[in-house]
């Protein structure tokens, strides 16, 4: 009974949050709806019996994406009334493409039930008062390991892609680089100079300028013979 | 020796074809003399060794070609049929070097001319000992080859070009018939050799093409090969225009040797030809109006050249309806004859055109016959013996066709004997008429080219001498072997006439008027002349006027030209424009790049899709991800 | 009504997903919330597979959740990381800017 | 192993491969490096032909069975192997592959100047793919080689190539891309088939008559395309055209005897039924083929685009002769190929030799030629004359046996044959007349130098190659043979046996 009413109570407040994460005006708002529903769908997980992914998704989710969204939209000096700009003129398609695809979403549920030998193909049956933490451990570090690293990976290599993509390079900044510094020639030349001799008989030593390159010599390619 | 009399022309243009620049032009040129007279002097003693000896050969080289029992051989065939035509083409073509040592002495390039003579001999060489269709055939398009090569001698003349070229491809329509035949022979006889076609000639009497008797289609297709290659009517085009090349050439190739191959062609091919009785009624009908009609347009003609031309195509004819009522003896016996007196009037000729500073019309002509006694004197016993005045070379062969044709008892004998004579009176005609006007009456040319009218050197007319022995002699002492009572002996089965088939014997007992006729008329004609050119000039003009519609038409050859321009030229020139142009660019390539440009059309729309927002690609996805769902369930219930 | 079981969870997930989808139509220019959107989205899919779980008491679900946990934590940084160069470039966060990949 | 006693055809094979990774090392100054990777290249060519005389001399004409053969497994479960070996049909167009690139090479000393390097190594690695296509008796392995013939020649074209090459490179390769994607599917039937792709194997492997049909069109699309036969010949001309003289020599003389190489290995043996069925479409088309491009060749105004159409009007030819199903007609059409190969090579040759002096293709632009160049004149003399089929020279015997064999079948068939030697003599005397003959009316003409040193190094081999193969083709045809006749015995006997089976 308390967990009927606690579920009905979650979904509510989650798809509540959910529509105004979509509908308000102000991101920032949406991205505290968006909070709002990941902590009561971690609670309907809890319900549902899946403990540890329930504290996953508050933790990666509230903890990580969320506060990801935060700054973003925080940082980003967004004009956000000219980007609600025809916020109506696409709701009656999106109304209908969502009204459809519901019904259909809720005709297929109506119509549908478990096989017969259901239970017999799970792969992973969970032991009767076993616990899920430990048993999803269990599972995810033997069967699933390479699945595991792989999620790793791909992880690593999101973390990677984001901060090459924003790493900045300034050209103002200035920063050392030894090869450069190596590799230099011409700027600075040692040269044995008549000692006692001023710059009005030397002349102001410049480095040696490059000649400008001839200008190429244009070559009629016809292309194979001619 | 049989090889030497082939090859050794061939030594000659090689050397002087490759190696002229370096040997020079005097070098080259008697090089090749020097070994054209060494295959003659081979050719001769081949000759008496094989026809007077009576011993015929065959010597095989090699292995042609040989796939799944289609065998050629190259080998060289002896008997007395091709030793008559080695020892005459190597005879005049000896003769005809030597003259072009002195016609050519002033031009730019003599080695490749006498590269060229000498390849011509070459070929036809190889073309009279062939022992199969095959090697023929080679002869046959490498003459072909040769005679495109020297007509279009001097190629900076567009119209030399034009005329090689025409010459090259009307001939090669002749050679189309030509291998359409050897291809039959071959599917009929299941060989190319002439020994295995002869021998299996009763066997294949019954054998049928396409419901017609084999023997007559391969007949059929290969005289329309030789009609080509013989200038007979309908693909007699080319000869005239021939004249472009050089007149030692015309002497040799179009008049002497290449010209009469097609009669030796059916002389070659008489065992099958004997079995073809339609097919000789054709020959017949087409050589004797062949004869006709290229004398008549000799009577108008103005060109000196082209006036002998067709004067040989003429002859040509009367070969033909020899041939066609089954005297092949008689026409290789004219063929043999024609050879000597025709190559002597081109030279004749030469000498004149030479004498007159390259001058051809003979309205340009005139009143020269003391300043070149000797060439005119040529002239005349060659005009002797074209006309078939008594005991000249004519006089004999002539005869004899005339009496054969008589003596075939045939509806389109007495067609050819008919047309025959009429064509000995034009003959006799035409040739006086180029004499007188060649040589007598006032001189019409300039005061220029008069004064340097002279005699020509010696290499010319030694050759000419030779050949007018030749047209004097010729006759009277081969009448016999070849045509004579000798006839069988000398011909040795080289020619093959059934048993039904006793023509000859039958010319020699033709009623007494008939071996006359033809001199007759033919001294009706030279009177004829001389009355019209010599004595009343005036009368060919009022006769001209009087019917200008025949004069027309005769000067313009029958229109034969203009009608091929019309019907085949033009037709072909625009078909292949058209065909490019509509064919080609528009219809078979515009498919491909009218897709082409299709897609790319099509994409142009695609990419108006991809507007770049990226909100509008999540709402396609999103619409997709619903519509996919709706189709799940629609679908769903049915399972 | 009071027998909590699996329809009421996969309702709610339900509802959160249709909110998601809504949110990203409504916000068409604001990325940011678009991205919010998205979390709400995989927070269904994370609710219907935590439903399951115990439904069937088949801890995979669990797993799969975590899976996806860590998915979207890393679609969440990345996401940011653009929207922050993106702003710092252009000054503005509107999608309907971002056209460059117009074909 | 076989009778060389060493792996000669993979040596043959590799061999340019391996010259083009030698050349693709070489670095340094960019003249420097084109004239190592000249040499380079010539030599990896003349070492390859040398290798392939081999072929010649050890090749038993005897026998209709492969000689030469190795065999290796690469994907034995799927029935894939490599396998190498040559019979009658194709060990002379090794030899064709192996005596043009060397010329090809020889030709373009001068004429190019870009990108030395990679235009050599794109011409041994052509060679390299031809020889393997004419080697290969596994079908994949095949269809690799066919395919990656197509790589090098797109890039000969496109990057060498004139004004419009990457037109005439993307039409050449999309052309034979599609037919050849279709014998792919033709390749994966068969091998569901067969479950092997070994070609052996697969000719004694019997397909039912429906299925040869959809087989024999697959094949015949990509085949068509190559040959070409009309009407998918246009990508020919325009790739002639755009293409360099070497270039063109290869496409003429190697690259288009691969379509109906592909007939005579492929559509003849293992579809004889549907083979014989659609002998009268190909006899319909090659007909077409040689009268209807005879006659564009007629009308055209650039060298090579005429010379291009001739090839078509000759590979006409040669698709008739394969389908006449008779010994004359396969052996002439096999020899057409390989005198096609050599005498249309050297026409563009000699085109080549005008457009290094004056840069134009344009006919009109030409004339009275023979004054300045005599020995031009005399070498371009010779390949006109082989190339409308002079008896004594290269394409008298192939013609005359088409037309022997093609009487049999059909006598209109061997007409319209025939009525191609008229035209082909019109079209080619024309183009003679035209460039040759004449006088001289443009002054940069009366400058013209006569064949160089190297140029006649280049004709020399093609010329007596010619002369030979008029002259005494048995030489030629004797390889032929024995192959030739159990291909007929063997189609012979399984029309036979479909038609007992039909009653």
């Amino acid at each position: 009974m308390i967990a009927a009413i606690a579920f009905y109570l979650f979904a509510a407040v989650l798809i509540a949050s959910a529509v105004m994460v979509v509908t308000s005006r102000n991101p920032v708002h949406s991205v505290l709806f968006l909070i709002l529903a990941f902590f009561n769908a971690a609670a309907l997980f809890l319900l549902a019996g899946a403990e540890f992914l329930a504290m996953i998704l508050v933790i990666v989710y509230v903890g990580a994406v969320a506060v990801l969204f935060l700054f973003v939209v925080m940082m980003l000096d967004v004009d956000f009334s000219a980007v609600r700009e025809g916020f109506q003129r696409y709701a009656p398609i999106g109304g209908a493409v969502g009204l459809v695809l519901f019904a259909e979403l809720i005709f297929v549920f109506g119509s549908w039930t478990f096989a017969d030998d259901a239970a017999g193909l799970r792969l992973n049956p969970m032991m009767p008062g076993a616990d899920n933490t430990r048993e999803i451990g269990r599972i995810l570090y033997t069967d699933y390991v390479w699945l595991f690293q792989l999620s790793g990976l791909i992880l690593l290599v999101a973390m990677i892609g984001a901060i090459v993509l924003t790493l900045r390079n300034k050209p103002v900044a200035k920063r050392q680089d030894i090869g450069k510094q190596v590799s230099r020639m011409g700027s600075v030349n040692l040269r044995q100079v008549r000692s006692g001799a001023g710059l009005a008989e030397l002349g102001i030593e410049r480095p040696p300028v490059d000649a400008p390159p001839a200008p190429k010599q244009v070559e009629h390619h016809g292309g194979g013979h001619h | 020796m049989y090889v030497g009399a082939i090859f050794f022309p061939l030594l000659g243009a090689c050397i002087a074809g490759f190696f002229g620049r370096w040997l020079g032009d005097k070098v080259s040129q008697w090089v090749t003399v020097a070994f054209m007279a060494i295959a003659a002097v081979c050719g001769s003693l081949a000759f008496i060794d094989v026809a007077l000896g009576s011993a015929p050969g065959i010597v095989p080289l090699f292995t042609f070609i040989d796939v799944g029992g289609f065998e050629v051989e190259w080998a060289l065939r002896y008997d007395t049929l091709s030793v008559v035509m080695v020892a005459m083409v190597t005879f005049i073509s000896t003769l005809i070097h030597l003259y072009s040592v002195g016609y050519m002495s002033h031009d730019a390039t003599i080695p490749r001319f006498f590269a060229y003579l000498s390849l011509f001999t070459f070929m036809m060489l190889m073309l009279v000992t062939a022992d199969n269709l095959v090697q023929l055939f080679f002869g046959w398009e490498g003459v072909g080859l040769a005679s495109y090569l020297l007509i279009g001698y001097w190629y900076e003349k567009e119209s030399a070009n034009r005329a090689a070229m025409k010459a090259f491809i009307v001939n090669r329509v002749g050679d189309v018939f030509f291998m359409l035949g050897l291809a039959l022979t071959y599917w009929t006889f299941a060989s190319v050799e002439f020994e295995t076609i002869f021998a299996g000639v009763e066997a294949a009497r019954t054998t049928t093409f396409l419901g017609l008797p084999a023997l007559e289609v391969i007949a059929l297709l290969l005289f329309l090969g030789a009609c080509g290659k013989s200038a007979q009517i309908g693909l007699h085009t080319w000869l005239p225009d021939a004249m472009e090349g050089p007149t030692p050439v015309s002497a040799l190739i179009h008049a002497a040797t290449m010209v009469t191959a097609g009669v030796f062609l059916m002389c070659r091919m008489s065992p099958v030809l004997e079995y073809a009785p339609t097919t000789l009624t054709i020959i017949t009908i087409v050589g004797a109006t062949t004869a006709i009609f290229a004398a008549t347009i000799g009577c108008v003609q103005n060109d000196i050249k082209r006036i002998i031309a067709y004067s040989t195509c003429s002859q040509l004819g009367y070969m033909f309806f020899a041939v066609g009522v089954g005297a092949y003896q008689a026409a290789m016996f004219h063929l043999f004859t024609h050879a000597f007196f025709k190559a002597l009037l081109f030279l004749g000729a030469g000498s004149v055109i030479h004498a007159m500073s390259d001058e051809q019309d003979i309205r340009r002509m005139g009143g020269i016959w003391k300043k070149i006694p000797l060439t005119y004197a040529l002239m005349w016993i060659g005009s002797l013996a074209l006309a078939g005045v008594p005991y000249f070379a004519g006089y004999y062969s002539k005869d004899m066709v005339l009496e054969v044709a008589y003596a075939a008892h045939s509806n389109a004998g007495m067609y050819a004997f008919a047309m025959g004579l009429l064509a000995a009176f034009l003959t006799a005609f035409y040739s006086w008429r180029l004499i007188i006007l060649t040589f007598h009456g006032a001189p019409r040319a300039d005061h220029h080219t008069m004064e340097h009218v002279h005699e020509s050197p010696w290499t010319m007319m030694v050759p000419l001498l030779a050949l007018a022995a030749g047209a004097v002699v010729t006759g009277a002492v081969f009448f016999e072997l070849f045509v004579g009572h000798d006839q069988a002996a000398f011909w040795n089965g080289a020619i093959f006439t059934s048993a039904a088939n006793q023509i000859l014997e039958h010319a020699h007992h033709v009623p007494e008027w008939v071996p006359l006729a033809p001199t007759v008329v033919g001294l009706t004609g030279i009177a004829l002349a001389y009355l019209m050119y010599m004595f009343a000039p005036k009368l060919p003009v009022m006769l001209a006027n009087a019917l200008p519609g025949v004069h027309r038409f005769l000067l313009n050859k029958w229109y034969f030209d203009e009608l091929y321009d019309a019907i085949f030229v033009r037709p072909t020139q625009y078909l292949a424009r058209a065909l490019w142009k509509t064919g080609d660019m528009r219809l078979i390539d515009g498919m491909p790049n009218g897709a082409a440009a299709a897609a790319v059309s099509v994409a142009g729309g695609a990419v108006r899709l991809q507007s770049g927002r990226v909100a509008s690609y999540a709402f396609t996805m999103i619409i997709g991800l619903v519509l996919f769902v709706t189709l799940l369930l629609v679908g769903m219930p049915s399972r | 009504m009071l027998a909590i079981g699996l329809s009421h969870y996969l309702t709610v997930g339900a509802i959160l997903f249709v909110l998601g989808i809504l949110g990203i139509f409504l916000n068409r220019k604001n990325i940011i919330v678009i991205l919010m959107s998205v979390e709400l989205i995989l927070l269904s899919v994370n609710l219907n597979l935590v439903a399951f779980s115990a439904q069937l008491g088949d801890l995979t679900g669990q797993i799969f959740a975590m899976l996806i946990l860590t998915v979207a934590a890393a679609e969440a940084a990345i996401g940011l990381a653009i929207v922050v160069i993106h702003f710092r470039n252009r000054g503005t966060i509107e999608v309907d800017d971002v056209s460059t990949l117009r074909g | 192993m076989n009778a060389a006693g060493f792996p000669i055809l993979s040596l043959v094979t590799f061999l340019p491969l391996a010259g083009a990774l030698v050349i693709m090392l070489v670095r340094g100054e960019e003249a420097v490096v084109a004239r190592n990777a000249r040499w380079t290249a010539l030599w990896a060519s003349l070492i390859t032909l040398a290798l392939s005389l081999l072929l010649w001399t050890g090749f038993d004409q005897t026998t209709a069975e492969f000689q030469f053969v190795e065999q290796a497994e690469w994907l034995p479960e799927f029935g894939v192997g490599y396998h190498m070996g040559v019979d009658g049909i194709s060990v002379l167009f090794i030899l064709l592959s192996t005596i043009l690139t060397p010329l090809c090479i020889l030709s373009s000393w001068e004429s190019v100047t870009t990108r030395v390097r990679e235009y050599m190594v794109a011409f041994l690695v052509l060679e390299s793919m031809m020889i393997g296509m004419f080697a290969a008796l596994d079908f994949v392995l095949f269809y690799i080689f066919f395919e990656a013939v197509l790589i090098p020649m797109f890039l000969i074209i496109g990057i060498w190539g004139g004004g419009r090459r990457v037109y005439a490179a993307l039409k050449f390769f999309l052309y034979t891309l599609a037919g050849s994607l279709l014998m792919l599917l033709a390749i994966l039937a068969i091998w569901y088939q067969a479950g092997t792709t070994d070609i052996p194997v697969l000719m004694q492997t019997v397909f039912s008559p429906q299925m040869q049909f959809w087989l024999f069109l697959a094949f015949f699309a990509s085949f068509a395309v190559k040959v070409p036969m009309w009407p998918v010949h246009t990508w020919l001309p325009d790739a002639h055209v755009e293409a360099p003289t070497a270039g063109s020599v290869i496409l003429a003389g190697v690259l288009l005897k691969m379509g109906a190489y592909g007939f005579l290995r492929f559509s003849l043996p293992l579809l004889p039924q549907a083979s014989a069925d659609f002998a009268p479409l190909i006899f319909a088309l090659s007909i077409i083929a040689v009268i209807y491009t005879s006659l564009v060749a007629l009308a055209q105004e650039d060298m090579k685009k005429l010379i291009a159409y001739s090839s078509i009007a000759h590979m006409g030819i040669v698709t008739l002769g394969i389908f006449t199903f008779t010994a004359q007609g396969l052996s002439g059409a096999l020899f057409t190929m390989l005198s096609h190969g050599v005498v249309s090579g050297a026409l563009f040759l000699c085109v080549g030799v005008l457009y290094d002096r004056v840069h134009s293709r344009e006919i009109m632009r030409y004339g009275g030629v023979a004054k300045v160049m005599p020995a031009y004149a005399l070498v371009f003399m010779v390949f006109t004359m082989a190339s409308v089929a002079l008896p004594g020279l290269a394409g008298f015997p192939g013609e005359l046996l088409v037309i022997v064999g093609a009487f049999k079948v059909n006598p209109w068939v061997a007409l319209g044959a025939c009525m191609g030697m008229i035209l082909g003599a019109a079209y080619a005397l024309y183009l003679y007349r035209r460039v040759i003959f004449g006088k001289i009316v443009r002054e940069d003409l009366k400058a013209l130098l006569d064949l160089s040193p190297r140029e006649y190094a280049t004709f020399a081999p093609l010329i007596l190659l010619t002369i030979w193969m008029g002259v005494y083709p048995s030489s030629f045809l004797n390889f032929f043979e024995a192959t030739v006749a159990a291909l007929i015995a063997r189609h012979e006997a399984a029309l036979g046996a479909a038609r007992l089976a039909g009653m």
